[in-house]
């Protein structure tokens, strides 16, 4: 399936930009409406949090709300039917694995930014009964189908990184600010951060990237020896959730 | 024993039932046409054509929406050819209601004639600069 | 040979049907002039049955009696299998007709050694049937959105409910399912069974085909060969309110599944389809246990010739004498 | 057959129409929570199973206990369960469709269930615990409408199921097996994740099931007046003894792989259980109780005065299914997301929307075992009138 | 005959027996010990019926008149104008096929003509050809087919395989009662002269004397002050029974075979001391002297002229009410057509036991009470002094009357009777008893020798039934309440289930009551020594 697809998209991308060139003025709509004019392509894609740049915001939660913006994730008052993709957590429970007592301030009192981690092995793929998740190649977004999603929360109870929210109840009553380009759920299907697929394809940055003004999290293409989150990983000391379990999580934190 | 009468007044009640269609449509003076369905609700320019015939669009455009559904979710296809070799994004909120931006007398009135309730207005919405 | 027939007859519909609209363009006659012959014929027939039932009177007071009696008032009686009152027959006839109670009783017969003959209870036939006759009820009322406007909300939730497993877009209704495999059954049952296959005729076969094409051309119209629905609802109402139209964007099939309904239609009164009216009608099951309490009449009591007690006197009157027996003619 | 379940005297009607009633009230709370979501239970982001899965999880341990009746019948020739081996098998299908139930209602889109089939996943073991379980009840179903049928006609049963019925021995303890699969393969839940969880769920079905059959015997000894004899309720029970004495020792297998090595993501979910975590003890309560039932059960059963006395039996047989129950509903369920992977600790309780739809489940699963247990008693006694 | 018929085990190995070509292909053998001779051209004329002539079925030429067809057709017209039943019947089989192995004859033959279905199909593929348009215009494929003297005689032979016991139309969805449709076939077979002995001088002899034996009035009375002295013989006790006795409370009727058949006669000692007991003022008719009614089995009319007298006699005595003892289609007559026919009987008082007080509501209109509906009034009143003990050499089941159980509905009381006369009473398996009943495969005329071996073949069923209790709680003692089962059952059990005697409920009764005055009784009503009397017998 993958080749067939990435070939298929490499075309259709290709085919879009030559009507471009040579047709400017006759399929104005298309031409508008065609997102893959220039999608980000990535072998495979990956995210560094620089968890020191980070800090120095202690209390910035911008790339979260931009994030719960664009994707119309409700906000429940009652914590029983939250629905999150980005979020923070202490750093004991994103690293648990990582904390000791003699641990340096800093860090013990640091609040990391926790999301879905778009696993080399994502357990959630393994459980899921309909194939509604899915790692989708080759760039190893760990993808969901809202339409197909049934609603067992089996891959809640195999994710272990709490990446995943249910919706309880109707959230369409709980997004703040309705963001029409972008579905909202239904109730009683699971969500989760989608590393912002749908801006990949229309060649923007995930918008919890974009928001960060101090340039905390980077982005980009794993394989890429030139990249520039390669070259970050190659200087600096990094991290991974739950290494142990060998999920081979996409979500590097620089310490 | 004498029960034609009953036979007749159940002869009755089965005709009154079984023709529900013909006085219903009496009584509401039904008009055989159905609503108006405005086709175009937004005049854009360059665009004098559907992806598909009228006449298919009316009858298979859920098939088309469902497979560009899965097409764009699960395998990243997201560009429609026509058959005249034209290229579209495959998008509901995108593409279809640039031209027939107004869902309720584009969409709604037929579905509600014909009793149909697609479910896809549960998620998705109107993209806001056809509001 | 029987079953060929039928076959052939419903393969040969459709092909009229066919070739009617496609080579010969006879849209006017398959969308006006058939359905009003047939809904006519229909009409005009089931009148004509029920009321020539009806004609004929009912001399004898014969209800077939499948409980206990109502005698002695410490005796629990059968209220619906020997019903005494209107309203017991009434639930008599409303288990019979909704619930098909006759054939829920169901045995079969199986030799054994050792000289004997055992029944065990068989409810395939009843299971079958009432998923047929159900589904097929459902299905009928379901179409009744395309005939009416506005469409009653209980048929929206009808719908909906039929359609409660969200498979492919239009869903799959259950009771599309329910019916095609249960006429599916009820047609092999015809032919594997030894017994109902030699009391089988055409005419058996024939509805069983038809009625599956029906079937199938619609399901095949809602999930494969998809047709405007808005001109669907616009010929069955333009039909509905005698002022008929011919919409554009009727497929082939659309054509072929409503000339086989409306086939059905037509061929209704005349077939044994009529039992759904017989069954109100059948004396052993719509008359109360009541024989010896309410007098039955019946209206051609015939005048016939007796042998009376004087008659019977005079002719053996030495006997009776003879045995001491006393006499009426002194 | 079925044509007997419709006969029958006052009592057996009103205990339909009160099951009935549950059903219906449950229904009510049932349509409630498809209107508005499972938010109406106490599930959260942080437990998102609870009681639903908790009385799956059970129920598939007593539907996989039939095969403790249809095993030393069929392969043993052990005659003593001759009168009961239905019993069970009825049991087993109530079971399998009150699991279905559960995980029906537990759906956040119940409308797409049949995607599991139309878009099958070998590698989700829910996938091959729907085949498991559905297998399981078509063979249950075929088994004990070929049998009773044969029994009807005072016939022997047709030689070809016999191959079906030793087909479904493997299967009873397929399902199990895969059901605690389905719980112990998962990196994120360490209190699942122990080789012993299979075995384990294995043990305590066939010590609750068994122990529910003994009720459920002796409730109709009460009020159907149908004996099953002394010999099958004693070798039931003997089952029973085996089975809880070896699920006991599983339990303490546990305990001491998980405070021995103390590695803290899997002893923590105990400290839970045991003393409560962070102040939150909701479920301390209830697993002291179910030990210390589990205790006395031993107690009562190990015992042959006391295992044999028909006075006793039937007390302990319910506690070892509140004992498991507790065990392996709640206990097992809940706690493998206490604390969460985060190590957040949020508790769980459920609600009353939840009980009642619960409620009218199990009523609906007595509903058919009561109609079942009538049809075969009825055929019996027209047999052996 | 009888060393002619095979053996049981034979007999029971029934196979399904299309026709390769279709049933539509009329063909009949008539294969000796499955079909009925011809009337006897007296009888037939004494009933006025038409064509009465000597005929012979094995012969080709039946001496038909010449316009038989016309006769049979314009026959067929009239009925389906005169009887609803028959129009629905003829149009709303679907041929679902739920009656085809409910047959006695279908179970014990194979022949697949005597599936009730097919039965009917007989009449109805006629009735389409003549009287449908699919028929006239499609013919064979429309499942028509013309009227021929082969068709004839495949209604002559099949018709005469019907006992008309309805067990069929229990379980059809429409409630298609072949019994209905025989009964019409066989008006149709009687309008050209094609009616069986059987039925004919019965039928012949109890318009003339009263009753179906053609005992007259002398007989009548000897045969009742016979048993009046074997009673006393028996009991100690002289009943004192009257016969045409005016301004009696009651009359009794009963089916003839009780005071002159075997083991009628047993009940029929039952009934007198039972009704000596209770002190019931009634009285019997010597013109009167028979419930049962063969013209049942020959035509509506010809029940009607048979029926008239029982009302006559009950206007002519002066009665209030009617008593009818233990018997089958007598009761079908008296419980479905009576009132109709030859009421209103206006002139009489709605039944009520005089002992209990109790009043036959049920009776109101027609105003006569079944004898198992009296004592079980007297039993539940505890108006009886019984000793269940002396029926315990009877191990008894109870074999349901297709008539009284499925045209009547009279299933309780009398195993209400016989739970309080015996000790040992067991049921037969669930589907052969009750409205499942089935025949005793002689019922409707057909209880002759001339066919003993179809009897046999329909009494299977039954027979098969009564083996398994036998087997099961070594029954002995098969109890009913209709004449010809007690006429007819005695062969089939015989051969299907020997070592079960039959007996009348009210023998059973008999047996049990202790009446007022009587001696140590030392045998039950047949003369056999009572349990435990064996030895102090000698």
């Amino acid at each position: 399936m993958s080749d067939f697809t990435r070939r298929d998209f490499v075309k259709a991308a290709s085919v879009s930009l030559t009507i471009l060139a040579l047709k400017p003025a006759a399929n104005l709509l298309a031409l508008e409406s065609l997102p893959e004019l220039s999608p980000l392509m990535a072998k495979r894609w990956a995210l560094a949090i620089d968890l020191r740049k980070c800090l120095e915001e202690k209390n910035c939660v911008k790339c979260i709300e931009m994030c719960h913006f664009v994707h119309n994730v409700p906000h429940f008052a009652k914590p029983k039917d939250e629905v999150k993709w980005i979020w923070k957590e202490s750093f004991e429970a994103a690293f648990a694995e990582q904390d000791h007592p003699f641990l340096s301030a800093d860090v013990k009192v640091s609040h990391p930014l926790v999301m879905c981690n778009h696993c080399a092995n994502p357990p959630c793929v393994k459980v899921c009964p309909t194939q509604a998740t899915w790692k989708r190649e080759p760039d190893g977004v760990v993808m969901m189908d809202w339409h197909r999603c049934i609603g067992c929360r089996y891959c809640i109870a195999a994710c272990p990184y709490g990446s995943r929210s249910f919706n309880w109840r109707d959230p369409k009553p709980f997004i703040k600010k309705l963001q029409p380009d972008f579905p909202s759920r239904m109730r009683g299907v699971v969500e989760k951060c989608n590393f912002c697929e749908e801006r990949l394809a229309k060649g923007q940055l995930p918008a919890c990237v974009e928001a960060c003004e101090a340039k905390a999290m980077v982005f980009g293409d794993i394989e890429d020896a030139d990249s520039d989150i390669r070259c970050l990983l190659q200087t600096r000391f990094s991290l991974r959730r739950k290494p142990s379990l060998g999920t081979q999580p996409y979500i590097y934190y620089l310490v | 024993m004498n029960d034609r009468g009953k036979i007749v007044a159940g002869l009755i009640i089965f005709l009154v039932l079984i023709t529900t269609p013909i006085w219903m449509n009496l009584v509401a003076e039904g008009d055989a046409e159905g609503p108006e369905i405005e086709i175009l609700t937004k005049d854009v320019p360059g665009q004098d054509k559907c992806v598909k015939s009228k006449t298919e669009m009316a009858a298979q455009h859920m098939d088309l929406l469902n497979t560009w559904r899965d097409e764009v979710v699960r395998s990243k296809a997201r560009v429609y050819q026509t058959a005249d070799g034209r290229y579209y994004a495959k998008s509901l909120t995108h593409t279809c209601l640039k031209c027939h931006s107004n869902k309720d007398k584009f969409c709604d009135r037929c579905h509600i004639y014909v009793g149909v309730n697609p479910y896809c207005w549960d998620c998705h919405n109107e993209p806001k600069e056809f509001k | 040979m029987r079953i060929l027939f039928s076959l052939a007859a419903v393969l040969a519909l459709l092909l009229v049907a066919y070739v009617g609209v496609a080579a010969a363009g006879g849209s006017y006659f398959f969308l006006v002039v058939f359905p009003y012959l047939a809904l006519a014929a229909f009409f005009i027939g089931i009148i004509y049955r029920i009321l020539k039932w009806a004609g004929a009177p009912v001399p004898f007071h014969i209800p077939t009696t499948c409980g206990q009696q109502k005698s002695l008032g410490w005796i629990k009686p059968a209220k619906l299998e020997a019903p005494s009152t209107t309203w017991q027959v009434i639930g008599r006839m409303a288990l019979e007709i909704l619930l098909f109670r006759s054939l829920f009783r169901n045995t079969k017969a199986e030799r054994v050694p050792g000289e004997k003959v055992v029944y065990g209870s068989c409810k395939w036939l009843w299971a079958a049937g009432l998923a047929f006759h159900w589904s097929f009820l459902i299905v009928f009322i379901r179409h009744l959105r395309l005939f009416l406007e506005p469409i009653p909300q209980a048929m929206i939730w009808l719908e909906n409910l039929d359609g409660f497993f969200q498979v492919s877009v239009p869903g799959v209704l259950i009771t599309d399912i329910i019916l095609l495999s249960a006429i599916t059954f009820l047609f092999l049952r015809r032919i594997f069974s030894r017994q109902i296959r030699y009391i089988s005729l055409a005419a058996d076969y024939f509805p069983l085909f038809l009625i599956f094409g029906i079937a199938a051309t619609g399901v095949l119209m809602r999930h494969f060969f998809k047709v405007d629905l808005k001109a669907v609802k616009q010929f069955a109402i333009g039909l509905v309110s005698f002022s008929p139209l011919q919409p554009e964007g009727l497929g082939i099939i659309f054509y072929l599944h409503i000339f086989l309904v409306f086939v059905l239609i037509a061929y209704f009164p005349f077939s044994k389809l009529m039992h759904i009216g017989g069954i109100f009608l059948s004396p052993t099951r719509n008359l109360a246990n009541n024989s010896r309490a309410v007098r039955h009449i019946n209206l051609w009591n015939p005048k016939v010739k007796m042998h009376s007690y004087q008659e019977w006197e005079d002719e053996f009157h030495d006997l009776i004498i003879g045995a001491g027996l006393p006499l009426d003619k002194e | 057959m079925i044509e007997k379940a419709l006969q029958g005297d006052r009592r057996y009607w009103t205990w339909l129409l009160i099951l009935g009633a549950v059903i219906a009230a449950g229904t009510g709370f049932y349509l409630k929570q498809f209107h508005t979501g499972l938010t109406i239970t106490g599930l959260s982001r942080d437990v998102s199973w609870g009681f639903y899965i908790a009385q799956f999880t059970f129920l598939v341990g007593v539907a996989a206990s039939a095969v403790m009746l249809v095993l030393p019948y069929y392969l043993h020739n052990y005659k003593a369960f001759g009168k009961i081996t239905i019993l069970g098998e009825f049991v087993a299908i109530a079971a399998v469709i009150m699991c279905v139930t559960f995980i029906f209602v537990d759906l956040g889109q119940p409308f797409r269930m049949l995607n599991i089939f139309l878009h099958p996943s070998p590698s989700s073991l829910m996938f091959w615990d729907t085949i498991a379980l559905g297998g399981y009840m078509c063979l249950n179903v075929l088994i004990s409408y070929i049998t009773l049928k044969a029994e009807s006609k005072t016939l022997p049963p047709p030689k070809w199921i016999k191959p079906i019925i030793l087909i479904s021995i493997p299967w009873a303890i397929s399902i199990h097996t895969v059901t605690a699969f389905l719980y112990s393969g998962l990196v994120a839940r360490p209190f699942w994740m122990t080789a012993v969880l299979a075995p384990r769920f294995l043990a305590s079905a066939f010590a609750s099931g068994p122990s529910l059959l003994i009720l459920l015997c002796l409730i109709l000894k009460r009020f159907a007046s149908f004996d099953v004899g002394r010999e099958a309720l004693r070798k039931l029970a003997e089952i029973v003894t085996y089975a809880m004495t070896v699920n006991v020792f599983f339990i303490l297998m546990e305990f001491f792989t998980t405070f021995y090595s103390g590695i803290p993501e899997h002893a923590e979910h105990f400290d839970y259980l045991i003393h409560g975590l962070e102040g939150k003890h909701g479920l301390t309560l209830w697993m002291w109780i179910s030990w210390i039932i589990a205790a006395a059960t031993l107690v009562l059963l190990i015992n042959p005065g006391t295992r044999r006395s028909e006075k006793i039996l039937p007390w302990t047989a319910l506690l070892v299914v509140v004992s498991i129950w507790i065990d392996k509903g709640m206990g097992m369920v809940v706690t493998g997301f206490v604390p969460t992977p985060l190590g957040h600790i949020t508790e769980y309780f459920p609600t009353l929307p939840e009980l009642m739809i619960s409620l009218a489940i199990y009523g609906m699963g007595m509903f058919i075992v009561t109609i079942f247990y009538k049809v075969a008693l009825s055929v019996r006694s027209a047999v052996a009138r | 005959m009888a060393e002619k018929l095979p053996k049981p085990s034979e007999m029971a190995q029934v196979e399904f027996k299309p026709q390769p070509q279709g049933w539509m292909d009329p063909k009949v053998q008539f294969h000796k010990g499955t079909f009925n001779y011809g009337f006897n051209p007296r009888s037939a004329e004494y009933l006025d019926l038409p064509n009465p002539r000597k005929w012979n079925p094995t012969a080709e030429d039946w001496h038909l008149p010449p316009n038989w067809k016309e006769i049979i057709l314009d026959g067929l017209r009239d009925r389906l104008q005169r009887f609803r039943s028959l129009q629905v019947f003829m149009d709303i089989c679907v041929r679902c096929g739920a009656c085809a192995d409910k047959c006695h004859y279908f179970i014990g033959s194979g022949d697949p003509k005597n599936m009730p279905v097919l039965r009917a199909e007989l009449l109805r593929s006629v009735y389409r050809k003549d009287f449908t348009t699919a028929g006239k215009l499609m013919g064979k494929m429309a499942g028509a087919r013309e009227l021929t003297v082969d068709v004839l005689k495949e209604w002559f032979y099949y018709f005469h395989q019907c006992t008309e016991c309805r067990r069929c139309s229990v379980f059809c969805p429409y409630g298609i009662d072949t019994a209905e449709i025989t009964i019409i076939a066989r008006e149709l077979l009687n309008l050209v002269g094609l009616g069986i002995d059987w039925i004919v001088t019965p039928a012949a002899n109890c318009f003339r004397t009263g009753n179906h034996l053609g005992i007259q009035p002398h007989g009548f009375k000897d045969s009742v002050e016979f048993a009046v002295d074997d009673l006393e013989e028996i009991t100690g006790v002289r009943v004192e029974p009257s016969i045409n006795r005016k301004g009696a409370e009651a009359l009794f009727v009963m089916p003839s075979a009780d005071y002159f058949g075997d083991p009628h006669y047993f009940g029929f000692l039952g009934y007198l001391a039972l009704l000596h007991e209770v002190g019931l003022d009634y009285t019997f008719s010597a013109f009167a002297s028979e419930g049962g009614n063969f013209g049942l089995f020959h035509s509506n009319e010809m029940m009607k002229r048979l029926n008239a007298k029982i009302y006559e006699e009950a206007k002519r005595l002066k009665v209030k009410w009617i008593l009818g003892g233990e018997c089958g289609h007598m009761w079908r007559v008296l419980h479905q057509y009576m009132d109709t026919m030859n009421g209103p009987a206006d002139f009489l008082e709605v039944p009520r036991s005089p002992i209990t007080g109790t009043v036959f509501d049920n009776a109101r209109s027609t105003k006569m009470v079944h004898i198992c509906e009296f004592t079980a009034d007297l039993l539940y009143h505890n108006k009886l002094k019984i000793d269940p003990s002396r029926n315990d050499d009877f191990r008894v089941t109870f074999h349901d009357s297709c008539n009284t159980a499925r045209a009547m509905g009279i299933l309780e009381e009398p195993r209400y009777i016989i739970n309080k006369v015996c000790n040992y009473f067991y049921e037969m398996p669930e589907n052969t008893i009750r409205e499942q009943t089935f025949c005793c495969g002689s019922g409707s005329g057909l209880g002759t020798d001339e066919n003993l071996e179809m009897r046999l073949r329909g009494g299977l069923p039954r027979g098969s039934a009564v083996k398994f209790v036998r087997e099961k709680h070594n029954v002995n003692t098969l109890a009913c309440i209709c004449a010809i089962d007690k006429a007819t059952l005695p062969a089939v059990m015989d051969y299907w289930a020997p070592g079960v005697q039959v007996c009348g409920v009210h023998e059973l009764v008999g047996n049990a009551l202790i009446m007022r005055g009587e001696k140590a009784r030392a045998t039950n009503l047949r003369g056999e020594p009572l349990p435990g009397k064996e030895q102090t017998d000698e």
